[in-house]
């Protein structure tokens, strides 16, 4: 009995030194606080060590999401060193501050809050999934941070701290929707991952069939991780739809695809198109069984520019030759320069000032010219539809011409009303 | 007679996947009665014990308890409440908790969850317990952990459960198997001790154990009723040497012509 | 064993639990408002762990399904905080899901009262209907763990599937105020902190209380032998269900704390993953001692956080590690090496071995 | 008509899938009562042997018998598998016999650490593996319905995984031994068998299993570090719903839940489909908790 009591204190004594040790870990924080005599607004300054700037990198390294994920640390990476290369900002070098999101929302907003208010970062790179963005919101809303969001998303958002490099639906989305419904049938199935962001792409989707005359033969969601497409398939055999419109996420595409292939279907059969399966995913999913299918993005390895022959250049070079750029890559790559150019027009990482000058900007992309739209925070892209081809890279069918500008509520679209938020 | 019949056991029937284990086996027993059940491997023995105590459903017949509960139907812990105590072959008491514990929850009280939740241990029941304690000769040990006793011992420990539980009957199975003599000749006066307030079944190979007892042997073999009586008519039955030394073809042939 | 006499050692361990309590209520002094956060959140997952003892170190009965009860909690004080900062409108995510009007089983959750009353009840009438079958069912051991991982799954899949009531994967986040106090503000805060405490400590002692009482003797009872309990006279069913009842109560309640802390709630809260990392921190904490589990769950989570920041690529390794030497070498986990240390030295009295043993 | 034959077909297809998968748990949980959690890795390492097997023929053999990589892949994933197999028994699951709720918690550590291992030698995307071109295309049958080769072929697979199995385990002379080891541990060793080695041995080859699953899956699905973990719940469900310790309720579990959820998931869409295919398996358990097919023991515990 004494002896039952005396171990439990001795748990207690390692609890108590436990918070202690926290506490103790905490006295250098909370002793940067009081040196800079302003403990919320130092978290906002980003310049904590001479000469060097701390930036945060927030994605999913590992968990189901860091297929995707690790692709976009390493441009931005690339970017950074690039950057500093050419002499940083402001004169500063940049300092990338890595954190794990480990595919897990909530884990998220945790690391997204400890770079903001301990790591004291002037700017975060990360997410990938609407849960992770969503999840982060708050925190850099609350704490006044700035996040760059490099992913095509379902839209109706614009949160004051984050800007939106990928693709907003009126991006990729819709304008894809038209060129089906002008150049490959009506008849519409709608595929997606049980998540949000197919199916409110799949809401939009669904009015902007009634308003141009398309229709909808079918919808389906599947788990994340679903495996076994055979069914669906069956459905989709039976509803003889003109095209499948593919919002699959990560490896269900893979399994997809390629129970598709084997069911007897291809792409001249029927047309999908994807808008999650990108260069990265090609290669994984198999050539063989991808090739003819298309896809909407606003940039492929591809694409004709001039930046962008240096951009996969450098990124081959750096990470190997067997590595391809795709249209999230190029977007964080482009969401670190956007910010190094907003940072050095705004002569301050003051997250404000840099708000402030990141209006209207310009810059050279590799997927074309890009813009900051001020209103909203999201860029002017080029949309394009590209076909996959035997080597694994896309062939562009159509492009927008010039970018487009974003439409994250897609005010400009009358039959997109009853879409918009309720507040 | 029959009002004082304790338990009564009518034609029991119990098939495993096809094997009976019992046919058609009828026990009665008084009140204050003890009462041995012998027989040879596989006769049956433990498994009636486990009719009785509610661990195995008869296939067939009907078990009464008191006279007019059916408890054929019953569930183990209802039968239990009820007054019908076992102590199994192979020591069952609670390893990982104090041998004070073990008796503790053994005890006769409420058993509902709210009545556990908010039971005080009373003057009274500490007397209870102690007094079982001494017993069962473990007053030294009541700390000690119950795995941590000798076979022996826990075989005593679930005895003074048993007792503490106050049950009617009591159903003791081999309750002296793998004890050293000395152990044996202590679990005989815990047993005389025991058999004068309450009625008892008792399973037992032990010969010898068994004849230190004037009361009546119930013999079964192949799950059937073989000979009842004392101890001495019992072994001089015909019938039942056959059995004990093994004259199994004989035996079989006789009790078909019989 | 009920006289408690005031020895000199009972007088200390008093004290270490004063000084516990007393340096976790003085944390705010001391600590970052980020490790604050943290630490709250840690402190949540400790209660979450207190609960799951009950079930796994005292009764037995690995559950792998908590993270239902401690996301149906969170949930429910999502509800509340989402209808708060919308003003009673139907939320953002009803509104991209294609949902116009609030749905009828939201609308009582615009009261806080209401709602932290169904963070406790909602898991804990789960757990008694699901205990109620299988318990009278006498499933247990290793089928009850399996069975709880497919109750995961399907409230999982159930609630990814039904976004426009639920919020699908995102899950429901965007918060603005808890009674009107903004959730942002620092004092906010620091008064959750102390809530979290308050409410640790007493479940604490709550869980100490079922403990030491004759009902949890009952529930080791049930943990040693399950059948033989039967035979005493006691329904270990009912005893399984009202403590898997009370535990996802506890669970329930520390996923409200949760969510005022996280500020965020998701269905990936409750899969297997948590369940199984729930489990983990009380393995490691020691089962079936109490302080040893809440601070299983407290070091568990300091040290992912730790390593996931120091190793972002390779903490996954440590945890893994860490996870399998101690379910293999230390299964009493760290509190039953701080009684070996004592026991080596002393190892005459059996008594204490009571409280470490392998509940499977 | 032709819907509900492919329908009929896609559920056989998918019991057979799930099947494969379950196998191996069948014999590691089933015999030795091990929960374990690594076993979707050790399906993800058979995937990944098939993937370097399939790049060594690219890189070094002529052209013209890349087709035949997969029939060399089959063994390898096995071989490789059964090695990771041996290594885990030896070196962690023997500290774990008896205990199999802390084998559960034990082996899904080891699941993690694989999960990272794979990430870091192969990269956190998935890799692609081209079917033999002797798998593509499909058997067409009476109105034109399409039965993919690549599902033919795993239906044909798990029976010669099953016969394999059936007479390892019940006419050889290991598998006697593996019997009387797993029946009676005591027994056995007084009777002289090395029980270390029949335990090693017995897990290794349901690792090995796993390793063929995995083989198998890469006609399918997708082949990634988190591969295992798609698979892991699924192949629980079908041992314990066909009954622990009896190959007969593993391939009767597996066919029901693959045939109710092909049914379920036509009949309403993949999410409802899978709840109410779970929904069925707890309500059957509610109703015979010891499976299918169930082993009765007079036992007390």
């Amino acid at each position: 009995m004494e002896r039952r009591l005396f171990y439990q204190y001795c748990l207690l004594l390692i609890a108590v030194s436990l918070v202690l040790a926290g506490c103790g870990g905490n006295n250098k924080a909370a002793s940067t606080n009081e040196a800079t005599n302003a403990p919320t607004e130092a978290a906002n300054s980003g310049t904590s060590a001479e000469g060097e700037i701390k930036v945060g990198i927030l994605h999913s390294q590992s968990g189901t999401m860091a297929i995707s994920e690790v692709s976009v640390i390493d441009a931005e990476l690339m970017a950074i060193e690039e950057i500093n290369a050419a002499g940083g900002v402001l004169g500063k070098k940049i300092v990338p501050v890595l954190e794990d999101g480990a595919s897990d929302w909530p884990t998220f907003a945790e690391k997204a809050r400890k770079l903001i208010s301990e790591d004291k970062v002037a700017t975060v790179f990360g997410g990938w999934t609407s849960a992770s963005r969503k999840a982060m919101k708050p925190v850099f809303e609350e704490l006044n941070g700035l996040l760059w969001y490099p992913v095509q998303y379902e839209g109706l958002e614009a949160s004051p701290n984050i800007f939106y490099t990928g693709a907003t639906t009126n991006q990729q989305i819709v304008p894809s929707v038209s060129w089906l419904l002008e150049n490959r049938g009506k008849k519409f199935y709608l595929l997606g991952s049980d998540y949000v962001f197919p199916r409110t792409a799949n809401l939009i989707i669904k009015e902007q069939l009634k308003a141009e005359g398309g229709d909808l033969v079918g919808e389906e969601y599947t788990p994340l991780g679903h495996t076994d497409y055979s069914t669906i398939i069956s459905k989709i055999k039976e509803a003889k739809p003109d095209v499948v419109y593919n919002t699959l996420n990560g490896d269900s595409n893979v399994a997809f695809f390629k129970q598709l292939k084997d069911a007897g279907i291809t792409a001249q059969d029927m047309t999908t198109l994807s808008v999650s399966v990108a260069e990265e995913e090609i290669r994984g999913i198999g050539v063989d069984v991808l090739e003819g299918h298309l896809a909407a993005w606003n940039y492929y390895q591809t694409t004709d520019t001039p930046a962008n022959k240096t951009f996969v250049e450098n990124y081959k070079k750096k990470y190997g030759d067997d590595r391809v750029t795709a249209d999230p890559i190029e977007a964080g790559y482009t969401a670190v320069y956007l910010w190094a150019a907003a940072v050095e027009k705004a002569g301050s990482t003051d997250v404000a000032k840099v708000k402030e000058a990141a209006k209207e900007l310009e810059w050279d992309a590799p997927g074309g010219k890009v813009k900051i739209d001020g209103e909203t925070q999201h860029i002017y892209k080029t949309v394009r539809i590209g076909e996959v081809q035997a080597d694994g890279q896309f062939k562009e069918l159509w492009n927008s011409g010039e970018a487009v500008m974003p439409d994250p509520y897609l005010k400009g679209y009358d039959w997109a009303a009853s879409i918009q938020p309720t507040e | 007679m029959k009002e004082s019949a304790i338990l009564q056991c009518d034609d029991v029937t119990v098939e495993f996947d096809g094997f009976k284990a019992v046919q058609g086996m009828s026990l009665k027993l008084l009140k204050g009665e003890l009462r041995f059940l012998i027989g040879p491997n596989g006769a049956g023995k433990t498994t009636m014990l486990d009719v009785i105590c509610g661990k195995v459903r008869p296939t067939a017949g009907r078990v009464t308890f008191g006279g007019k509960v059916d408890i054929t139907r019953k569930k183990e812990h209802q039968i239990a409440e009820l007054g019908i105590g076992r102590k199994f072959q192979a020591p069952s008491i609670f390893p990982s908790m104090s041998v004070m514990e073990n008796l503790e929850i053994a005890m006769r009280q409420k058993r509902t969850v709210f009545a556990t939740l908010f039971a005080k241990m009373l003057d009274e029941d500490r007397d209870r317990i102690g007094h079982q304690l001494t017993m069962i000769g473990l007053q030294e040990k009541s700390g000690w952990r119950a795995g941590g006793l000798s076979h022996g011992e826990k075989q005593w420990l679930e005895i003074g459960m048993m007792l503490l539980q106050e049950p009617e009957i009591l159903l003791l199975d081999e309750p002296v198997a793998g004890m050293t003599d000395k152990e044996t000749d202590k679990t005989g006066e815990l047993l005389h001790e025991i058999a004068r307030k309450r009625s008892v079944v008792v399973v037992e190979h032990d010969m010898e154990f068994v004849r230190n007892f004037a009361s009546k042997v119930t013999v079964m073999h192949e799950g059937k009723l073989l000979k009842e009586g004392s101890m001495d008519e019992v072994q001089s039955d015909d019938r039942v040497a056959e059995v004990y030394l093994g004259k199994r073809r004989d035996a079989d042939v006789s009790r078909s012509t019989a | 064993m009920q006289l408690k006499p005031f020895t000199t050692q009972r007088i200390w361990i008093l004290i270490g639990y004063a000084a516990a309590a007393a340096a976790l209520f003085s944390a705010p002094l001391f600590v970052s408002d980020f490790r604050l956060n943290l630490l709250a959140k840690f402190l949540a997952f400790a209660i979450v762990a207190l609960g799951l003892d009950l079930i796994w170190g005292y009764t037995g009965i690995l559950s792998l399904g908590h993270g239902i009860f401690f996301g149906l909690g969170a949930y429910a004080m999502a509800m509340y905080l989402k209808l708060e900062a919308s003003g009673g409108r139907p939320p953002d995510f009803m509104g991209w899901s294609g949902l116009k009007e609030l749905p009828l089983f939201w609308k009582p959750f615009e009261y806080f009262g209401f709602a932290v009353a169904m963070g406790i009840i909602i898991p804990a009438l789960l757990a008694l209907v699901l205990g109620y079958f299988t318990f009278r069912n006498r499933i247990r051991g290793v089928y009850f763990t399996i069975l709880t991982q497919a109750i995961v799954i399907i409230t999982t899949t159930l609630l990814i599937g039904q976004q426009a009531y639920t919020g699908g994967t995102n899950g429901v986040t965007g918060y603005s105020t808890l009674l009107g106090f903004p959730l942002a503000s620092p004092d906010t805060k620091r008064v959750l902190y102390w809530v979290t405490v308050a409410a640790l400590i007493g479940i604490f002692v709550f869980c100490r209380f079922v403990i030491g009482s004759r009902f949890g003797k009952v529930l080791r009872a049930i943990r040693d032998g399950e059948n033989r309990i039967r035979f005493i006279g006691y329904n270990p069913a009912v005893y399984q269900m009202v403590i898997f009842t009370i535990s996802a109560g506890i669970a329930g309640i520390a996923g409200m704390l949760f969510v005022l802390h996280v500020g965020i709630i998701s269905p990936s809260m409750l899969g297997i993953v948590p369940s199984i990392e729930m489990v983990l921190w009380v393995a490691i904490g020691g089962r079936g001692t109490l302080i040893g589990a809440a601070l299983g769950a407290i070091l568990m989570n300091w040290a992912k956080s730790e390593f996931s920041t120091a190793y972002p690529e390779g903490w996954l390794f440590f945890m893994g590690l860490l996870f399998v030497v101690v379910v293999v070498f230390m299964p009493k986990g760290v509190a039953g090496l701080v009684s070996q240390l004592k026991v080596r030295k002393k190892r005459r009295e059996p008594k204490n071995e009571g409280v470490r043993n392998p509940a499977v | 008509m032709d819907v509900y034959l492919l329908q009929l077909f896609n559920g056989l297809s998918i019991s057979s899938i799930l099947l494969l998968v379950a196998l191996g748990l069948a014999i590691t949980f089933g015999l030795m009562k091990i929960i374990n959690m690594a076993h979707g890795e050790l399906i993800m390492i058979g995937a990944y042997s098939t993937y370097l097997t399939q790049n060594l023929f690219k890189d070094y053999l002529p052209e013209s018998l890349f087709n035949w990589y997969f029939v060399l892949a089959i063994p390898v994933s096995f071989g490789i598998a059964f090695i990771f197999g041996l290594i885990l028994e030896m070196s962690l699951i023997r500290f774990l016999y008896g205990r199999p709720l802390d084998s559960l918690l034990a082996t899904w550590g080891v699941g993690l650490v694989l999960q990272q291992l794979a990430r870091t030698i192969f990269g956190a995307p998935n890799v692609a593996v081209k079917s033999p071109a002797w798998l593509d295309g499909g058997l067409r049958i009476m109105n034109g319905t399409l039965l993919p080769y690549k599902r033919l072929f795993i239906i044909a697979l798990v029976i010669a995984c099953l016969v394999a199995m059936y007479f390892y385990i019940y006419r050889s002379h290991e598998g006697r031994r593996m019997r009387a080891v797993m029946q009676n541990r005591d027994m056995a060793a007084c009777l002289g068998v090395s029980t270390r080695r029949v335990d090693a041995m017995t897990f290794a080859i349901g690792s090995g299993i796993a390793g063929i699953a995995g083989c198998a899956l890469t006609l399918m699905g997708p082949i990634g570090p988190s591969l295992g973990t798609y698979y892991i719940v699924d192949a629980f469900m079908v041992v314990v719903l066909g009954g622990v310790g009896k190959l007969v309720g593993t391939v009767l579990g597996a066919t029901g839940i693959g045939m109710f959820n092909t049914l379920f998931e036509y009949w309403t869409n993949a999410s409802l489909g899978k709840v109410l295919v779970f929904v069925c398996i707890v309500a059957f358990l509610q109703w015979k908790p010891m499976g299918l097919v169930a082993m009765r023991s007079r036992s007390l515990d």
